[in-house]
């Protein structure tokens, strides 16, 4: 599989511990729930940040959707609390 | 008309509103959010999702430009440090009529509090917590996908 | 805080926003009604009832503060001549969330257009006419009567 | 009868030909609508003003009321178009 950016907002980043990185998850990892899942096993930070799924958004290449959204070429992916502007 | 503006410094807002007039049309409604000056709130940061955020204001204020066929459709919202009393967001809606300028200008503020990558996050003495989502946000921005609406 | 205001003078919309944000709250929803550009009118004459129309609009503001509770509710008419593209009408509510404000506004709108005596004299070309009253503006004062409004 | 001050604005004032008089209407005029009658008998300008009454509407002393309201002892009686600010 491709090389993907992945960035964090608010306090998933803040938990990760960085904004930004890029990851290379194996083949098997098909949706965005299933890179979450990958991801939590990463480190600690990780897996504090996506302690409950329930809490995540997420962004495909910018585009707001569903955890179960899959993945296909994606460049950039953004994982991130429920929006709280205006 | 659209005009986006995702900014670190303070609105203007006998600009946007000069702004939201030159279209020429009669009526103008805006919303107006500020920081709290009355909760105890010390400062608000906002993050942003940089790109994503622009589109995604854009297409709120292309929607509400599309369903009541506005002359001008204003969203700017700043991001970073403010203060109490500052400006958070300003929204503004053109129209011929106040109905639509109105209801338009409604439909701007609601659906940027769901569809906009933004966090705030409050200082309170020396506590910083990131502000939870409502849920009364979500039910206010889904009233305008019902049908009756 | 209620401000009312018949005035000669042009409005000024930085002046009035900083009235409405002095309460204090999170939210302030606004209308400016224009003289509009692209329609032919020349010069658009206010006539008003000095005295009764500013008992009138403190009526519409007092209503409006009691029903939705706002720190802050402004209204501003100018009565004389007038150009288009100049402001007719500015007004203003400001509450701690956007529901309140923004239904308040409309209501602040919809209430003056009926209930506060000014007469609008159209001049277009050599031809003086007045401004006939819309249907439309009675049925959107009255749904605020209704119980579910 | 005491005497009253009428007020008259926009196309009404315009016909009549003034914005302002006293008058000291009979005994027999009860209500707004009753003043309305006698005043449109004074002159043509007065007659053309209230040819059409669902046109007309009126205030007693500043306050807005139906042209059946009684007169009372109204001391400034407006009459006037629907009105078209805002």
């Amino acid at each position: 599989m491709a090389k993907i950016r992945m960035v964090y907002f608010a306090w998933v980043r803040e938990r990760i511990g960085t904004g930004e990185e890029t990851v290379e998850p194996p083949a098997s990892v098909a949706t965005v729930a299933d890179l979450v899942d990958w991801l939590a096993e990463i480190s600690v930070g990780h897996a504090e940040a996506f302690e409950n799924r329930a809490r995540l958004r997420a962004a495909v290449d910018q585009e707001f959707v569903p955890l179960d959204t899959p993945i296909g070429r994606a460049q950039e992916i953004a994982i991130f609390p429920p929006v709280t502007g205006g | 008309m659209i005009h986006i503006s995702v900014q670190q410094s303070t609105i203007d807002i006998a600009a946007e509103m000069t702004r939201a007039e030159a279209a020429g049309a009669g009526a103008v409604a805006t919303f107006t959010g500020l920081v709290r000056a009355d909760d105890g709130v010390g400062t608000l940061e906002l993050e942003h999702y940089p790109g994503a955020t622009e589109a995604a204001l854009l297409k709120v204020a292309e929607g509400a430009v599309e369903r009541w066929g506005l002359s001008a459709a204003i969203i700017v919202h700043r991001v970073g440090p403010m203060q109490p009393g500052e400006r958070i967001v300003f929204v503004a809606a053109t129209a011929a009529h106040r109905g639509a300028a109105l209801e338009a200008c409604a439909y701007l503020i609601d659906r940027l509090k769901t569809d906009a990558p933004f966090w705030k996050r409050e200082t309170r003495g020396v506590t910083a917590s990131w502000v939870e989502a409502r849920d009364v946000d979500h039910a206010a921005a889904e009233r305008w996908d019902r049908p009756e609406a």
